[in-house]
């Protein structure tokens, strides 16, 4: 029988998008023959706006770009301006940056867990994930009271030290972190459903992830051994002893289960660091209100929880930033989407698209 | 057929009709206010505390509010994130295409006004009232869920005051500036108003 | 969810199971176990937060919108106004509080500089120097010469630069001189009690200043024919004229002190007397000596010590060094004041040479910079080695190299090189330092004095090994600034008072706060308005000013110290003053303030804050020197209408606690009328 | 209750609920406010115009599905007519395990030639 | 690598060029002639710079100037290649060739900056809507829509 | 015609029977979700939200119906009751106490497997009248799925009549004996799941997959012409179980009477509950697995189960 193609938008509002992602979708029954996404739907021109903002007003702005990662963009965004003005962060503020970036690596694996788990159907393994996240969640606000934009990690150091009892939620968080992930481990992953549903979908090689420029637990799911916390070691990450967790099919499960484990991993480093944290400043002595960094451009990069994010930043002596650049993990990693997901049905595009865990500020800018 | 405004009129003047419409009224606000099944038009920040508010944590199907991904199904749009030139078209579509009776509610500042992204950016519409009919504004980049649920009870305050009848419909708040004026938030749109104040002097 | 499980490896392969699919059998658990889970948790408690009843506990950090404490034109800032006790503690209670104004804070002597600010620009100079006059004794002698550690400290090094606070003590006591006999008249004695001070200096004076406004009568002696100490015999005269110091310690004199000059207690009167005669007595008597280094030369001719080369310029104004080369060892602010005197006596040549680097010379960097401005070559890094003797004549100085004066824990451990150079000099004055001279002052007293000279005393009581003797100034802490001195006066004065009520004087004494603030960094200010800038202290030529002790610098208007005035921030007061900086660091120019600017009417007219531009980064409450801009508790926060989020001055204040931002309706802020709406 | 009355019976049983649905859709009809307009009546498909549409020949993957649907469920009606009269008889319990036995014969065929996998 | 040796084995590969290597906050980047960016690039990839991990341009006033990032995860190093592009024709030669990252990254730059790239399967605007008029990362740049914000400090 | 007229006043009394029962399941979803979820669920309106439905039906009931004008208009607005009318019909044949059924004919077990396989048409229909893409997608799954799930469904129910030798529900309950349980438990086992998937539930709402199809076969339908598929769906629920309650668990067993019937209720009820756990623990399956476990694993379980009851009979 003759049939014909369907052309189906998928998007800019739907559930599983993750944001306002349009996928424009054909499709041969339920196979996707052929699938493009059209972004920028969130695209607010942040690298414009940094141009006329000062160094400092830029941070606020940054938290709105990862908006599942606040701390990262902050942080990448800092590492730049230090590497620029030639700012030392005190011990203590590395620490501090170090903890709560992994914090927020659990909080936003949490998200893109329980968004995998949520695009498959089970809602349940979300809300029981995002409980864990709320838990970060309000260790952050005790540290820097805002649930979702920091603006925290400042250029020179932090804008907070900790408050008292802080070290001693943290703690207690992370004791009972992993085995609140097992326990999602063994809903969701070790599900039948979900390991039928998830395995073998979106397979993406080694060489193409790196071809496509694809990094993070996205990568690190199809075997790429590459993460900067180890292999471009910054802040204090050479003093804690981690494991790098990586995946050997490349496939969505794998993508998602890499993410379980780094949490997990996560928990190791924020304890090494919790007991290596020693009294101090936690902000660079000596800065002034208005840094205007000598001419010259500037990249940085972190691991954030999408991989590797850099900030690029070019300055002309003055106190605004000439431009600013986000190298957008999330941007890069969605740009593979169409390579991995053709061939799969119409449900499995949505499961691959949550595997990659894109955020859309971010994607967008 | 008639109307049914028609018919509210008719029996707003005979005798008795007005307890029916009173009662038909009664029933209809309150349900419609405590049955606000939200459309999630979250795009950017605010959907992360929008989702939270349905969550475990915050939990707002105690309300009886729950959202639906389905605009046909649902009474209130949650405007949540910044909106852009390129998205606007899709969340006027969207509340276009909900069923009446329909309310907005503007989550977060980027809804609101554009909030962060107010100056300097080309892409971001200053406000989802400049295409939609908001009926509560929250404040917040992004606010906390306790926000939105008290922008809930706002909602339900705002629909107990409608009617079947058009007559009987109050105007909320009517006192207040109405959005078509010059809004009092676009700040350097305003003349000085105090001639005294500091222009030339030591600004500190 | 508490329990606790031994923490899992990283797995060999996150991928699980080699096979793809599950059997039946193990399918079947898997689906069993996900029940289990989940029906754990259907019995479990939720998580939900019951509002209202269980409201979400916010973090203390939590960024609210914004709210002000006070603004200015409502609420008043306080003056720190008191002589004694109470002060102390209204400045420890403050830096509890973390309230102390930085200038106030770094004063050694707490000098209100934030008051004295207020008033000026409220055109109330009189009452700006009597405050001042409170914890600073002479303010228009120490308006001239202070290194004023407040202007160091001043939130203003953040934004562009500091308020001229030294400049206005001057400029207060130029303003005072012409009322002041209608403001000075003798205090009332209402203590039996009388206190003799030895030295007129400006600890001495600062005790006695503030033993008189507690009622005592208080004598004072002066070895010299002029009072003033130190201030009289040191400074030179460029930069305090003798008739401005004579004036203001008249006008204690006025206030009741009696003073006797010429008198040198020890040699004219001796300590014992003074001692039985009154009912306490404060030695304020300074340091006397100029050390000398020990090494080979010293006792040629042309060799001076800094305080006696002092004292002949400023009162002969000839040292016996016109037209002769000078050479001054030390790089303090002593050995500045020496080589400008020396230019302004005739020195053909002026050299300063000290251990330090240009970087690390412990004068004030201003003071150096203008020495130089007159002529002065400074020589850093060398260590004076001999004295180059020519028949019994200086005729120069070996100098060796210094590689680093200090040692890496900071102690003065000078480490030198092998080079030597020879510095030719006709005059060497030593300016390292200054000692006590106070044999013949304690003799036949039981007054303790260490082996080294120095008189044994109580670094906090200020008290001496004799009851009912005190001492304070430079005696106990050493060679320091004037305004080290007036604190010890100050605190001695308290001593005193204390003891002669019969109270302990330990007792509730409130240890003096050494706030830390954090160093500034120059702000960029090639951006700033002229406006922001900090009025600039005319000053006389270089030129022409080295040559003769006229002053240096020339003062300022009655307009540009008003306008300086302005420029203070009121740190620390909780009150809004309307200096923009908020709306300046706001990344989103969410806030718009206004003020009027005139004498009398200075006050804040316009405070808007817009709700819905606000992304609660904070920042600029961090910015906020006054604090009186702070984020509030409250989180919900949603209205009926976009212009409702636009608070106005008034809605600014209201209480920052609760958690409702919005009025009694709900809807509509705190503050506006509450719509009327029709019952049903 | 047998034959049509029955048959009456349950035409009742889809009347009555139709009915009283209709009423709801009326009363519906009347309280409801009713704005029409273009984009209120057009597809709903994520906030964008609709890019297609689906009145035209798709691809159903399920067609093989359905045709052995055909074939199980008429021989389970089959089934059906017999099950009732088998009961005790152990001749009723061989045809019906000799006719099961056919049917997972037929499945098993079928699976073999992979009618039940699903063509990508 | 230290960027030194980097520094060194890209100087044996292009002599000329080995003034135009500089060295600047701990990051080595290279500027080549915009003709033989693309050959650089290959170059740069085989001697095992796998990934490519930016691209983006910086508008200089009176020209663009196009960056590429480079990483390699074999010689653990980055580097900067750069090159100056016209304003009144701003064509660079595509990457896509070499990486295939740079697909969506060079659509990007081509959205903001109107750079176009040579060889590009598929050059389209990525992040604005295709109706769009300008490049708004370009100094430039005028849009009626946007509201200045006053300018102080 | 007293024939019909009774048979109206069952299909109301069905109709309001399936009505409350979709408010309170509704409500009892949303409870039992919640808990799962660490959460309430609905808890302001009555006691422990209980009432929240009330708020539910008349909003739905005062909201807009919208008639897209590119749908097959006729098909659009008829669907909603084609998909209800045979789950009412089909609570009639269910036998509510011993040897009572509303609809105690002869053939109600094949009527009762039978009258809710019309809803996949309705379905059909309701999906491809819309002209809406998602819904069409959503429509053809559940055709797909309906059709294929229907044969273990009623294979399943096979060894029923087997063992009670009648096609009479009122017959079968009369028949069952306590050691049926047992022997049917596959025959139970597949009968809950092809029920689970008949009815569009979770893992197997592939129909109305919210995070894949938006809303599935019903997204253009608002107002009451929505909450008439939503009754159809808890009603479908709602027959299956007290289907399930009253053949397989035995009707009233242990009591009688009155008593008995509340068991059948509760036994339904917990029936509901554990379709409603299911569905809030696991991942939906997708389209060929679904179909793949359909013919792979239940088809076979019920024939097996035929087998083994085959086995059992002569010896009864």
């Amino acid at each position: 029988m003759r049939t014909e193609e369907l052309t189906l938008n998928l998007g800019p509002s739907h559930p599983s998008t993750h944001g306002v992602c349009r996928l424009v979708v054909r499709l041969d029954g339920e196979v996707v023959t052929h699938v493009e996404p059209v972004i920028g739907h969130l695209h607010r021109g942040i690298e414009k706006m940094a141009e006329n903002r000062t160094y400092l007003q830029v941070v606020p702005l940054t938290d709105r770009l990862d908006y599942v990662g606040s701390m990262y963009a902050n942080w990448a965004y800092c590492r730049a301006v230090e590497r620029l003005a030639g700012i030392r962060v005190p011990e203590r503020a590395e620490y501090l940056r170090v903890i709560v970036c992994e914090l927020q690596r659990i909080a936003s694996h949490m998200m893109g867990i329980g968004s995998s788990a949520a695009d498959t159907g089970a809602t349940s393994a979300f809300l029981y994930a995002f409980a864990q996240r709320d838990l970060v969640i309000d260790l952050f606000e005790a540290l820097c009271g805002a649930r979702l934009t920091y603006n925290y990690v400042r250029p020179g150091g932090v804008a907070f030290d900790l408050p008292e009892g802080w070290v001693e939620q943290c703690r207690s968080f992370v004791a009972q972190h992993p085995s609140a992930m097992l326990e999602i481990d063994e809903l969701f992953f070790g599900n039948v459903i979900a390991r039928a549903r998830l395995k073998g979908i979106g397979v993406l090689d080694a060489d193409t992830a790196v071809a496509w420029g694809v990094s993070g637990p996205s990568a690190r799911g199809s075997g790429v051994d590459w993460d900067l916390r180890r292999d471009d070691p910054y802040s204090v990450y050479p003093r804690f002893d981690f494991d790098v967790v990586v995946g050997s099919n490349g496939d969505a499960y794998d993508r998602a289960r890499v993410r379980l484990w780094e949490c997990i991993e996560s928990c190791r480093i924020i304890e090494q660091a919790l007991d290596q944290l020693e009294p101090g400043p936690v902000m660079a002595e000596g800065l002034p209100r208005l840094l205007a960094p000598r001419p010259g451009d500037a990249y940085d990069h972190i691991e954030s929880a999408r991989g590797s994010l850099g900030v690029y930043l070019v300055s002309d002596g003055s106190v605004r930033p000439y431009r600013m650049k986000v190298r957008s993990p999330a941007f890069c990693n969605l740009a593979v989407l169409p390579l991995i997901a053709t061939g799969h049905t119409l449900s499995d595009l949505l499961v691959i698209l949550g595997s990659l865990d894109p955020v859309f500020g971010e994607v967008d800018r | 057929m008639a109307t049914i405004e028609d018919i509210a009129e008719f029996l707003d003047k005979a005798p008795g009709g007005g307890i029916l419409l009173t009662t038909v009224d009664a029933v209809m606000n309150w349900s419609r206010g405590k049955s606000l099944w939200t459309f999630p038009m979250g795009t950017a920040c605010c959907a992360m505390e929008f989702i939270a508010a349905s969550f475990s944590r915050f939990d707002f199907d105690r309300h009886g509010t729950i959202p639906r991904p389905d605009p046909r199904h649902c009474d209130v749009m949650v405007v949540a994130g910044t909106i852009t030139h390129k998205m606007a078209p899709a969340v006027k579509r969207i509340y276009e295409q909900m069923p009446e009776p329909k309310w907005v509610v503007a989550m977060g500042n980027c809804a609101v006004s554009g909030g962060i992204f107010y100056y300097d950016t080309y892409s971001v519409v200053r406000g989802v009232d400049e295409f939609l009919p908001v009926d509560v504004y929250i404040a917040g980049c992004p606010p906390r869920p306790e926000a939105l649920q008290d922008a809930i009870l706002q909602l339900r305050k705002k629909i107990a005051s409608e009617s079947i009848s058009p007559r009987r419909r109050r105007p909320v708040a009517s006192e207040l500036p109405q959005p078509s004026d010059p809004r009092k938030g676009d700040l350097e749109e305003q003349p000085l108003a105090r001639s005294k104040a500091t222009a030339g002097g030591p600004d500190v | 969810m508490d329990v606790k499980r031994a923490r899992p490896a990283v797995p060999p392969s996150v991928s699980g199971d080699a096979e793809d699919r599950m059997g039946l059998v193990k399918g079947a658990a898997s689906l069993a176990k996900g029940l289990g889970i989940t029906l754990k948790a259907g019995v479990s408690r939720p998580l939900t937060v019951r509002y209202p009843q269980q409201k979400v506990a916010v973090s203390p950090r939590w960024r609210g919108p914004l709210a002000l404490r006070g603004v200015l034109g409502r609420d008043d800032i306080p003056l720190l106004k008191s002589a004694s006790h109470a002060y102390n503690e209204l400045i420890d209670g403050l830096y509890r509080s973390d309230r102390l104004p930085p200038c106030v804070g770094n004063c050694p002597a707490n000098v209100d500089a934030r008051g004295q600010a207020f008033l000026i620009a409220d055109n109330r100079v009189a009452e700006a120097y009597e405050l001042v006059r409170d914890r600073n004794i002479l303010p228009g002698v120490l308006g001239r010469i202070c290194h004023h550690p407040c202007e160091t400290a001043c939130k203003r090094n953040f934004y562009d630069e500091p308020v001229a606070i030294r400049p206005l003590h001057r400029f207060a006591y130029e303003e005072y001189r012409k009322i002041r006999h209608e403001r000075i008249s003798p205090l009332p004695r209402t203590q039996g009690k009388s206190v003799c001070v030895v030295g007129s200096g400006p600890s001495g004076l600062a005790a006695a200043y503030d033993l008189l406004k507690l009622g005592y009568r208080v004598v004072m002696y002066e070895r010299e024919r002029k009072p003033g100490g130190a201030l009289n015999t040191g400074v030179p005269a460029y930069r305090l004229p003798r008739d401005v110091l004579y004036e203001e310690i008249g006008d204690i004199v006025g206030l009741g002190l009696e003073l006797n000059t010429g008198v040198e207690v020890g040699k004219d009167v001796p300590l014992v007397e003074l001692i039985r005669e009154h009912d306490a007595v404060l030695l304020a008597v300074g340091l006397q000596q100029s050390r000398i280094l020990p090494i080979p030369g010293t006792d040629a001719e042309g060799v001076v010590g800094a305080l006696e080369f002092l004292w002949s310029a400023n009162f002969k104004h000839e040292a016996g060094v016109r037209g002769k080369r000078v050479l001054v060892i030390g790089g303090g602010n002593v050995a500045v004041d020496v080589a400008r005197c020396a230019l302004r006596v005739g020195a053909s040549e002026v050299k300063l040479a000290c251990l330090e680097s240009e970087s690390e010379m412990p004068c004030h960097p201003w003071e150096i910079a203008e020495a130089l401005d007159e002529g002065v070559v400074a020589l850093c890094s060398l260590g004076p080695e001999e004295v180059l003797v020519r028949h019994g004549q200086v005729a120069g100085m070996r100098m060796r190299s210094c590689l680093s004066v200090f040692d890496e824990t900071g102690r003065f451990a000078p480490k030198f090189g092998d080079e030597t150079t020879d510095v030719p000099a006709d005059v060497i004055v030593f300016a390292i330092g200054q000692a006590p001279k106070i044999d013949a002052l304690v003799a036949g007293t039981e007054l303790l004095v260490s082996g080294r000279g120095q008189l044994v005393v109580d670094g906090t009581l200020f008290t001496t090994s004799v009851p009912g003797v005190f001492a304070c100034g430079e005696i106990v802490t050493g060679p320091g600034s004037a305004i080290g001195s007036i604190a010890t006066g100050h605190e001695a004065a308290t001593s005193i008072h204390r003891y002669l009520q019969g109270l302990p004087l330990d007792g509730d004494r409130v240890a003096r706060p050494v706030p830390v603030y954090p160093k500034h960094a120059p702000a960029d200010i090639t951006n700033v308005e002229a406006n922001r800038r900090r009025a600039v202290m005319p000053m006389a030529d270089p030129e022409e000013r080295a040559s003769d002790f006229r002053q240096v610098e020339l003062g300022l208007t009655r307009q540009e110290a008003m306008a300086e005035a302005m420029r203070c921030l009121r740190c620390e007061s909780e009150v809004c003053v309307g200096c923009t900086f908020c709306a300046r660091t706001c990344p989103d120019y969410a806030i718009k303030v206004e003020r009027v600017d005139e004498a009398g009417a200075r006050c804040l007219t316009r405070y808007d804050y817009d709700l819905s531009k606000c992304c609660y980064c904070g920042l600029c409450a961090e910015q906020c020197p006054t604090k009186a801009l702070q984020h509030t508790g409250q989180y919900e926060l949603s209205f009926w209408h976009r212009d409702l989020m636009v608070f106005d001055k008034g809605e600014m204040l209201r209480p920052p606690t609760g958690t409702r931002a919005t009025g009694r309706d709900g809807v509509s802020p705190p503050g506006c009328p509450v719509p009327r709406r029709e019952e049903p | 209750m047998t034959g049509g009355r029955a048959v009456l019976f349950a035409a009742g049983l889809v009347i009555g609920p139709a009915a009283f649905l209709v009423l709801l859709l009326l009363v519906q009809r009347l309280l409801a406010p009713r704005r029409p307009g273009d984009v209120k009546q057009s597809a709903f498909e994520c906030g964008i115009p609709q890019a297609d549409t689906p009145w035209k020949p798709v691809n159903a993957r399920f067609a093989g599905i359905a045709a052995l649907f055909v074939l199980f469920d008429v021989e389970s009606v089959l089934l059906f007519a017999v099950a009732p009269a088998v009961k005790g008889s152990l001749a009723g319990v061989v045809e019906i395990a000799a006719f099961a036995a056919l049917l997972a014969v037929g499945l098993l065929f079928a699976w073999r030639k992979g009618l039940l996998t699903w063509q990508r | 690598m230290r960027i030194e040796e980097l520094r060194e084995r890209v100087c044996a590969m292009y002599p000329d060029l080995c003034p135009l290597f500089s060295i600047e906050f701990g990051d080595g980047s290279i500027a080549v002639p915009l003709e033989r960016v693309h050959s650089a690039a290959a170059d740069l990839k085989d001697m095992g710079f796998d990934r490519l991990g930016m691209v983006t341009a910086v508008d200089r006033g009176d020209e663009f100037e196009i960056v590429y990032r480079l990483q390699s995860r074999d010689l653990r190093a980055a580097m900067f290649l750069k090159a100056a592009v016209p304003k009144n024709d701003p064509v660079v030669p595509s990457m896509c060739d070499l990486w295939p990252a740079a697909e969506w990254q060079e659509r990007e730059v081509f959205d903001l900056f109107g750079i176009v790239f040579d060889g590009h399967p598929d050059l389209r605007r990525i992040l604005l809507p295709e109706d769009w008029s300008g490049h708004p990362l370009r100094k430039d740049y005028a849009d009626d829509r946007i509201v200045r914000r006053p300018d102080y400090i | 015609m007293s024939a019909l007229l009774l048979g109206i006043a069952w299909g109301i009394a069905a109709v309001l029977a399936i009505a409350g029962g979709a408010v309170i399941g509704v409500w009892w979803e949303r409870k039992v979700a919640g808990h799962i979820q660490l959460r309430y669920g609905p808890l302001q309106i009555g006691p422990a939200g209980s009432l929240q439905m009330l708020a539910d039906v008349p909003k739905l009931l005062f909201k807009e119906d919208i008639v897209p004008s590119a749908a097959d208009k006729p098909l659009f607005k008829w669907a909603p009751l084609m998909v209800f009318a045979p789950v009412a019909a089909s609570l009639a044949v269910i036998p509510f106490a011993a040897g009572w059924a509303p609809l105690d004919t002869s053939v109600g077990v094949l009527f009762f497997l039978a009258v809710p396989s019309l809803e996949v048409v309705a379905i059909l229909v309701a999906a491809w009248s819309q002209r809406n893409t998602l819904a069409a997608i959503g429509g053809l799954r559940a055709a797909s799925q309906m059709i294929a799930y229907e044969v273990p469904r009623a294979l399943s129910v096979l060894p029923l009549v087997l063992l009670a030798g009648s096609l009479r529900p009122t017959a079968v309950l009369g028949a069952w004996q306590w050691w049926w349980m047992p022997l049917l438990s596959i025959g139970f086992i597949v009968y809950l799941i092809a029920s689970i998937a008949e009815m569009n539930r979770g893992p197997f709402d592939l129909p109305e997959a919210e995070s894949e199809l938006v809303a599935g076969y019903f997204a253009d339908y608002s107002g009451m012409r929505w909450a008439i598929f939503m009754m159809a769906e808890y009603g479908a629920m709602i027959a299956a179980s007290l289907f399930a309650a009253a053949t397989f668990l035995g009707g009233g067993w242990p009591f009688g009477g009155a008593l008995g019937t509340a068991a059948i209720v509760l036994k339904a009820a917990l029936l509901i509950t554990v379709i409603m756990w299911v569905r809030w623990t696991f991942p939906r399956v997708r389209q060929d697995q679904l179909l793949r476990f359909c013919w792979t694993v239940l088809v076979p379980a019920a024939l097996v189960q035929l087998v083994v009851v085959g086995v059992v009979l002569p010896w009864m």
